[in-house]
């Protein structure tokens, strides 16, 4: 079944085209890599669907609804969840709180913006998800003061919260030492039993060892598209990647 | 008095408004363009000099002429140094943070105010026109010095003109504007080119005060109008576009004279106000401006 | 901590009081007024403290420096005279900030700090109107200098008094027959779109309008102009006189530029001296003014036949001839409102002395007596001349002058009557409870 | 520390706070017990001022237009159509709130400096409306309330507003309730989002939070604050004129809510009545006492940005809200 249809996606920056004409499926349950070298288009590209950059055309549906008029923090509702390039957690709250706010959101979804979850339900659901990730013992640090890697995690941990259908990872290892990656590539396994994840990554490693298919973009366009063989063999994107 | 000659007098009393406002604005726009911060005591330096003008023209009472073309060369110069040190003492402690400036900004508005209110009193006083005389229209008489305010402003606008685009500190300026940290990099000393444009910016209010005073009188609390009325004029041509801040200025000044002539002028200060605020709403790169960098 | 008084009275009140014991025993040597007899046994050697309100800061600054001088040479006099009744006078000072809020604050501490007896000497109207609930609510007699309507409008309290200087209704209205029958019937009327232009703008209409005459256009300018020419051409053709009243620093480039606008071939011009108050009539840009008028209410410069009470009054305030500072003859001063204080502080001690005031207990009597007053003869305690007083407003008549200007100077012209100034209303405070 | 300790100490420090006020009343002398009046109504001003500085993290630079809402809105309702000055408070609150969500609308389309300069603007454009509408508000010289219009009968009591005890008492009350009101509006889920958009906007949007809604709902709550104090300050001190609209009565609240600590419950009170009695004691050395203004600004933002309560937070009392 197609969680995300993808149509005709366009997008310029001042005349310059950073995506042009995408077209691009995505199964329930996938897990997808999109790669590709700087500068082709990859976060513009998730950031169309995330609804935190305006498409100048073209459509996306999302579980067989046009999301493409839909705010940001609408599609975050609808199960869409991004988590950030560079980490972006609340430097000067405690990882409870960070996770918290992603968790009151979820929970409090269907009542009027006044209202919000009762606590206890609040506490569980945090504490379970930073149990997940492996931060429940740092739960009262401060994000700011976490190592980086922690800070990964906790980003991670907030796209949880949300209990995404489509969490939308982007080059999530960068930083990390290898241990880390193996453990992040553990969890990804993990949350990809629950959810559709569109992962942006560079790390060929993370790659090959995650994705169901990978999606190739150059030059803001869709160059080529796979399972991990079929890319690896494919002439198109070693030139991409070498240049010509 | 018929239309004709109504509205010629609205259009040169706008001109001058329009050029004596876009020297001051364009010290705003400049010191906003360059260093991404807003001025909250650019009528302030307006004020001091208009305020050093009285001071250093009852220097030499017996020489109008000369007193003031005096205080047209050192007061610019002295308000410059009080900006560098304004600059130096506050502004790069605080790293040019925007909102942290303005806050900034207003105390330093105080300080001024307050401080030539002590030294200086609370009266309005007079300074005599370098050149004085009467232009004899058929429905009118004009002053003859607003006229050589018009000059002495294209002058300033020329030379501001001329520094910025085609001198040595202009292209260092306009590198530093682009992109602070690429300017850093390539060895420009970026806080010294924030302290001139500081300074610069606080000259050209300072020049402006200069050449209004003997139009309208010194006064502590006569900066608040420029400061209001340039904030208008920089939003209405762009936050960081000189084109736009001059444009501005003459729409600003030759509607405000020629408005009035129709509206109770009261209700089209709020007209105004309001439509500046929406503008910065709707259209914050100005009308003029160009897109988002 | 109440007891606090500010560190300058401290020290003014040492030397009074040292002059004082002198004085008083030359009053009852000759055994001088019946009213100090009276009281003399009685009374305390306590001071009586008088709040002064002064514009120090904010716009009204100009004049404050001047009512201050004003009041400071009254009350030497007072005092030097053995002071009312027989109690030495006091100023406690407080700087309102030519602010409504701060006025209110500073009418408190008068009362609550300073305990004063009562509070004198506000000039601008909002800080009149935003100080006198206050004084109504804490029964303190508050006596201004304001020459606002809105003490005799009925707007104020029972507690609000303006003894010393006439009212704006009463001096516009009292202009209008002389400008009608000399001048010109069609007026133009230049003001500041504010409360103060809008009193000049509804009472000269009613008035001209009463002679016969009538308003060619209404040219209301907003109070943060600084540029006036663009409003002239408003001025229509048929106009016969332009009426002008301007305050605040944008005063003299009022002047100036209407000067630059008609030159020689003008209508006649009549303004408010409140234009020019405490500005040198020799300031550059101001010939145009010549033979053009004004309304003063005290004449600035001392005439040909100045009267006695004329020349005491400015040897004591240190103003000279020409109305400036004799210590300075580029320091003008704001003569036309500043003599306000210096009368009120004699019609304070006229009422002191009349009810037997004692202390604060007895602010009720002080109020009545006040109340009580008809009139004031023209003398050295009411030097700009004689006045009525009509008890129910709270609110005094006298004479106002028109004067012309001639070489940079003022010259008396027309001396009004007071029945000029005559209006009906129908406040009376003294159905207000005390 | 457990929620609950947490929860002890914020109701000891702030209860304590508001109890302190309370029996300061039986020991001011008069004219210092006036004064409490109108620093207790300012603060509450102040609060509504914190919460979208220190809360959400907006800088406005045009809060004078909410506050002269309620001055307005109660003080001509008593003063046109006599109202009962209970009814004349919920006005001018009202007044607060409404041109709050009016302005925020609008307004809240832009962050930062041009929301600083915007709300200016707005500002401005109200303090002229109230010269321009003269023929009612009487502009620069404004309306006074008598003494009659402003008490009323409340289950057969007579409340006299000009009584000293009964202002001192219901200024209290306006306080502690606000105080209240912030507290349970900072410590709640909601208060979290708006830390959270503070802290980072479009991380708050990116976990699903509708972020214009709680700013305008921020700024609603701060409008009404203002506009609450601005009604009881005509109520209780029976004048208003347009300089209350006027620029520097948008510098006040920042000022206050600086020194005392941004983003902080209790600091905008404490901020409040140290800058009344600095400029109190200014005003006795010069004229030109409006510098020490000035100073204070520069010193807070340069050198303790934290202000008073911001800085005792950040030395290990991390539970004060």
């Amino acid at each position: 079944m197609t969680l995300l249809a993808v149509s005709n996606l366009a997008r310029s920056f001042g005349g310059i085209q950073a995506v042009a004409d995408m077209n691009f499926t995505l199964e329930n349950g996938e897990i997808r890599a999109i790669i590709g070298p700087n500068g082709a288009g990859k976060t513009t590209f998730v950031s169309m669907i995330s609804g935190r950059v305006e498409p100048s055309g073209g459509s996306i549906c999302f579980d067989d609804i046009d999301i493409t008029g839909l705010r940001s923090w609408e599609r975050v509702r609808q199960g869409i969840v991004y988590t950030f390039q560079i980490t972006s957690v609340y430097r000067n709250l405690s990882c409870f709180e960070n996770v918290a706010l992603a968790a009151q959101q979820q929970l409090g979804r269907d009542l009027p913006f006044w209202r919000h979850p009762p606590r206890a339900a609040l506490t569980v659901a945090v504490e379970m998800v930073l149990e997940k990730v492996g931060l429940l013992a740092r739960k009262t640090e401060l994000a700011g003061e976490l190592a980086y890697g922690h800070q990964r995690l906790l980003e991670v941990a907030m796209g949880l919260a949300l209990q995404p259908r489509l969490l939308i990872l982007d080059e999530p290892t960068q930083g990390l030492s290898e241990s880390e990656i193996a453990n992040f590539c553990a969890l990804v396994k993990e949350i990809g039993r629950g959810a559709t994840i569109l992962l942006i990554e560079h790390n060929m490693d993370v790659v090959m060892e995650l994705a169901h298919r990978i999606t190739v973009m150059s030059n803001g366009r869709l160059l080529a598209e796979g399972t991990p063989a079929e890319i690896m063999a494919n002439i198109d994107v070693q030139r991409a990647y070498l240049g010509t | 008095m018929s239309l004709g000659p109504h509205l010629l007098l609205a259009i040169m009393e706008g001109t001058v408004s329009a050029f004596v406002l876009a020297v001051t604005a364009l010290g705003l726009s400049l010191v906003f363009g360059v260093m991404r911060i807003v001025n909250v005591a650019h009528g302030e330096f307006f004020m001091l000099g208009a305020v050093l003008a009285w001071w250093l023209t009852s220097l030499v009472p017996e020489a109008p002429f000369w007193g003031f073309m005096l205080a047209l060369a050192v007061a610019p110069l002295l308000v410059g140094t009080i900006a560098i040190v304004a600059d130096r003492f506050v502004l790069q402690r605080l790293n040019y943070q925007p909102e942290a400036t303005i806050v900034a900004t207003i105390g330093l508005l105080y300080i001024l105010q307050q401080a030539v209110l002590s030294i200086y009193g609370p009266e309005a006083r007079p300074v005599v026109a370098p050149i004085n005389f009467r232009i004899v229209l058929p429905w009118f008489g004009y002053s003859g010095y607003k006229l050589v305010v018009v000059g002495a402003a294209i002058l300033l606008l020329l030379a501001a003109w001329y520094g910025v685009t085609r001198t040595r500190f202009g292209l260092i300026m306009r590198a530093t504007q682009f992109d602070g940290e690429i300017a850093q990099a390539f060895g420009i000393p970026v806080k010294r080119v924030y302290a001139a444009v500081f300074a610069l910016g606080a000259m050209l209010a300072a020049a402006a005060g200069v050449l209004v005073v003997p139009l309208q009188q010194a006064h502590y609390l006569m900066g608040l109008d420029p400061l209001l009325l340039s904030f208008v004029v920089v939003i209405i041509g762009g936050l960081d576009s000189l084109k736009g801040t001059i444009v501005a200025a003459f729409i600003i000044g030759l509607s405000d004279g020629i408005i009035s002539v129709f509206f109770s002028p009261t209700l089209a200060k709020i007209i105004a106000t309001l439509a500046v605020a929406l503008v910065l709403v709707f259209r914050p790169n100005g009308l003029f401006g160009g897109k988002v960098r | 901590m109440n007891q606090k008084t500010p560190r300058s009275g401290a020290k003014k009140s040492l030397i009074t009081r040292r002059s004082a014991i002198k004085t008083i025993g030359a009053a009852s040597a000759l055994g001088l007024a019946p009213g100090y007899v009276r009281y003399a046994q009685a009374q305390t050697s306590e001071p009586l403290k008088l709040g002064f309100q002064l514009h120090s800061t904010g716009i009204g600054a100009a004049y404050g420096r001047w009512y201050d001088r004003t009041t400071q040479a009254a009350v030497k006099l007072i005092n030097a005279a053995g002071g009312i009744a027989g109690r030495q006078v006091e100023i406690v000072t407080e700087d309102d900030g030519t602010d409504p809020k701060r006025g209110a604050e500073v009418v408190e501490k008068f009362a609550s700090q300073h305990k004063v007896d009562l509070v004198f000497g506000t000039l601008f109207s909002h800080v009149v109107i935003g100080s006198a609930p206050r004084a109504g609510e804490l029964k303190m007699p508050y006596f201004v200098v304001s020459e606002g309507y809105h003490v005799a409008s009925g707007a104020l309290n029972r507690y609000v008094f303006q003894p010393g200087i006439t009212d704006v209704r009463s001096q516009v209205s009292s202009m209008a027959p002389w400008i009608a029958g000399n001048l010109g019937k069609k007026v133009t009327m230049i003001f500041p779109d504010y409360a103060f232009g809008h009193d000049h703008r509804d009472f000269f209409t009613a008035a001209i309008e009463k002679q016969g005459g009538s308003i060619a256009a209404l040219l209301p300018i907003p109070p943060t102009e600084t540029s006036y020419t663009k409003y002239f051409p408003q001025i229509p053709a048929e106009t016969e006189v332009i009426y002008h009243v301007m305050v605040g620093p944008g005063v003299l480039t009022f002047v100036k530029e209407m000067g630059e606008h008609f030159g020689s071939q003008r209508p006649q011009i009549f303004g408010f001296i409140d234009s020019l108050e405490a500005v040198d009539l020799a300031s550059p840009g101001l010939e145009f003014l010549d033979g053009t008028y004004f309304w003063e209410a005290f004449p600035r410069y001392a005439g040909a036949n100045q009267s006695a009470e004329d020349k005491f009054y400015r040897e004591h305030v240190g103003v000279d001839g020409n109305g400036a500072s004799t210590a300075d003859a580029k320091d003008i001063s704001t003569f036309s409102h500043m003599f306000g204080c210096w009368e009120t502080l004699y019609v304070i001690k006229q009422a002191i002395e009349a009810s037997g005031y004692q202390g604060p207990a007895d602010k009720a009597k002080l109020i009545e007596a006040t109340e009580a007053l008809t009139s004031f003869a023209a003398g050295n305690e009411h030097p700009q001349g004689d006045k009525l007083f009509d008890g129910k407003r709270h609110q005094c008549y006298g004479h106002q002058f028109i004067s012309k200007v001639e070489g940079n100077k003022l010259n008396v012209v027309h001396k009004t009557s007071i029945e000029d100034g005559q209006y009906e209303n129908d406040t009376d405070y003294t159905k207000q409870s005390l | 520390m457990t929620p609950a300790l947490r929860a002890r100490r914020i109701l000891l420090l702030h209860g304590g706070l508001a109890l302190l006020l309370l029996l300061c009343q039986f020991v001011l002398p008069d004219y210092h017990h006036t004064n409490f009046v109108s620093i207790m109504v300012l603060a509450v001003y102040a609060l509504g001022y914190n919460l979208l500085v220190g809360y959400t993290g907006l800088l406005s630079l045009g809060h004078a237009m909410f506050f002269a809402a309620g001055l307005y809105g109660a003080g001509m309702g008593v003063h046109y159509f006599a109202w009962n000055p209970v009814v004349a408070f919920i006005a001018g609150a009202a007044a607060g709130l409404f041109l709050a969500v009016l302005v925020g609308l609008v307004a809240l389309r832009t962050s930062g400096v041009a929301f600083m300069i915007v709300t200016m603007m707005f500002a401005q454009a109200a303090f002229l409306t109230t010269l321009y509408f003269n023929d009612v508000t009487h502009g620069d010289e404004g309306l006074t309330l008598t003494q009659a219009a402003r008490s009323f009968a409340l289950f057969g009591t007579v409340i006299d507003l000009t009584n000293p005890a009964i202002r001192y008492n219901l200024a209290w009350l306006l306080l502690a309730g606000a105080l209240a009101v912030m507290l349970l509006v900072v410590l709640s889920p909601a208060g979290r989002v708006l830390i959270a958009i503070r802290e980072n906007e479009e991380r708050t949007r990116m976990l699903g939070y509708d972020v214009r809604r709680y700013k305008l709902a921020a700024l609603g709550v701060s409008g009404l604050l203002s506009g609450a104090a601005g009604a009881a300050y005509v109520l209780f001190f029976g004048y208003v004129g347009s300089s209350f609209a006027a620029i520097p009565y948008s510098i006040y609240p920042l000022l206050w809510v600086l020194l005392g600590g941004v983003g902080t419950v209790a600091g905008p009170v404490i901020g409040t009545l140290l800058m009344f009695y600095l400029i109190e004691i200014a005003r006795d050395y010069s004229s030109s006492y409006m510098i020490v203004v000035g100073a204070i600004l520069l010193v807070l933002v340069l050198f303790f940005p934290k202000g008073i309560i911001g800085s005792w937070r950040a030395r290990g009392q991390g539970w004060i809200p």
